[in-house]
């Protein structure tokens, strides 16, 4: 990624069963300027294939705020991976 | 509803996420208020079965900062909509028994109509929007709990 | 609802009145159960006003037998039409100070639902048919409040 | 009321504002066979008149049922005039 695409580093959280399937809480990513949620997250199901089937059972934070998958990404920014609530 | 009022209101709420147990009674005393006449609770607790199957017990995990956020804005919304006077809303983490409160609602409102309605459009709304999760433990086995997907804005195109 | 689950359930209800304060926390621990997952109460207490007059303290009085049978009725009334476990509903008479609680309703159920609409069924319809009477006391005289004309039966001959 | 009409005895109850008035919590009634319980109600209009204007803001109970107010009463019957309820 590094070359000559600019990069952005922002923190990436993953909660419930997608931190259970990808064994991971949280990682920091290095993104080219101008990605998108979903070319993050597109990322992240290369790197663990079973992720992909998860993409329409899930959403997506900025800041921590839900946001939707072709929101631009920004240096600094916490995104997190939320598979469905089921507080209360 | 002033601005002022509002704020002081919001200020004398009770928004916690907490990993002991929740003492239901302290929190009813932390709403009551002379200027009030009715409180409205809601108090949801761990089910000994989970669609026919025994369960052994619980654990909650949550997007901590996140979950907080929402449910402020949960009581924030409440003291909008309705004629309520103070609010709280707590959910335990962690590993809980059978029997033991989850999560804790109560609403004081001069009147009844807008403490029932406030109260439960709360914890509709945490069930719907707050980044908690649940795993149900069995004698044989775990499951993440069914959920709700949080609505979320459908393009950040349109939305700028 | 099966008819003999239905008159368990009522067996295990807790339908009063009584003279000394209310001990809500009891009450609530009276109508959980492992089968359930949620309670609703609604605690109904003395305003420090009313329509703007400072209230020095109330007196509550109830035709007693019947006051209590209506609230029986209640009762039975919410088991058949939500699917909810256990009910409490104790009336206080007598005099009673600002802050004090008069009324206290818990329903336990499985889902939250039936706990709600069960809970709010039973405050509103014993407002409506329950024989008893609120009188304020004010620093400068006392006023039997405004109440409800509970429904009756339009006319005998009709009816037989 | 004795003589030619057979009589019969019921209990009378008064509440709240309507037990203040009449100062009166309790009452045995003889009426004559037949009557209705707004016949009742007329009797006691006529020994406390301030009684007379709460006819349209009171109900009726017959043995601790709401009752309609040409019902007719029976021996033994426990009768209660009810003014607007106010619990809660």
């Amino acid at each position: 990624m590094a070359g000559a695409v600019p990069s952005l580093r922002v923190k990436v959280l993953f909660f419930g069963r997608l931190r259970e399937l990808t064994g991971l809480a949280e990682d920091d990513g290095e993104l080219p300027q101008g990605a998108t949620l979903a070319q993050v997250f597109e990322r992240y199901a290369e790197r663990y294939p079973k992720l992909a089937g998860f993409r329409n059972s899930m959403v997506v934070s900025r800041n921590q705020e839900f946001a939707a998958w072709d929101t631009r990404v920004a240096a600094g920014d916490e995104i997190a991976f939320l598979p469905p609530v089921s507080g209360g | 509803m002033a601005g002022s009022s509002t704020v002081k209101a919001i200020e004398q709420d009770k928004i916690e996420l907490v990993r002991a147990a929740i003492d239901a009674g302290a929190l009813v005393r932390d709403v009551r208020a002379g200027q009030d006449g009715a409180i409205v609770t809601f108090d949801g607790f761990v089910r000994n079965e989970s669609d026919g199957r025994l369960t052994s017990y619980l654990e909650y995990e949550a997007y901590e900062s996140m979950a907080l956020g929402k449910m402020k804005e949960i009581a924030a919304e409440i003291h909008e909509k309705f004629a309520i006077h103070r609010v709280a809303i707590v959910h335990r983490l962690g590993r809980l028994e059978i029997g033991e409160t989850s999560v804790f609602i109560a609403v004081s409102a001069p009147h009844r109509g807008a403490a029932f309605d406030a109260c439960r459009f709360a914890i509709d709304t945490l069930k719907r929007t707050v980044p908690i999760w649940k795993k149900e433990y069995f004698a044989d086995g775990a499951v993440w709990a069914d959920g709700e997907l949080p609505p979320t804005p459908p393009s950040a195109k349109s939305a700028s």
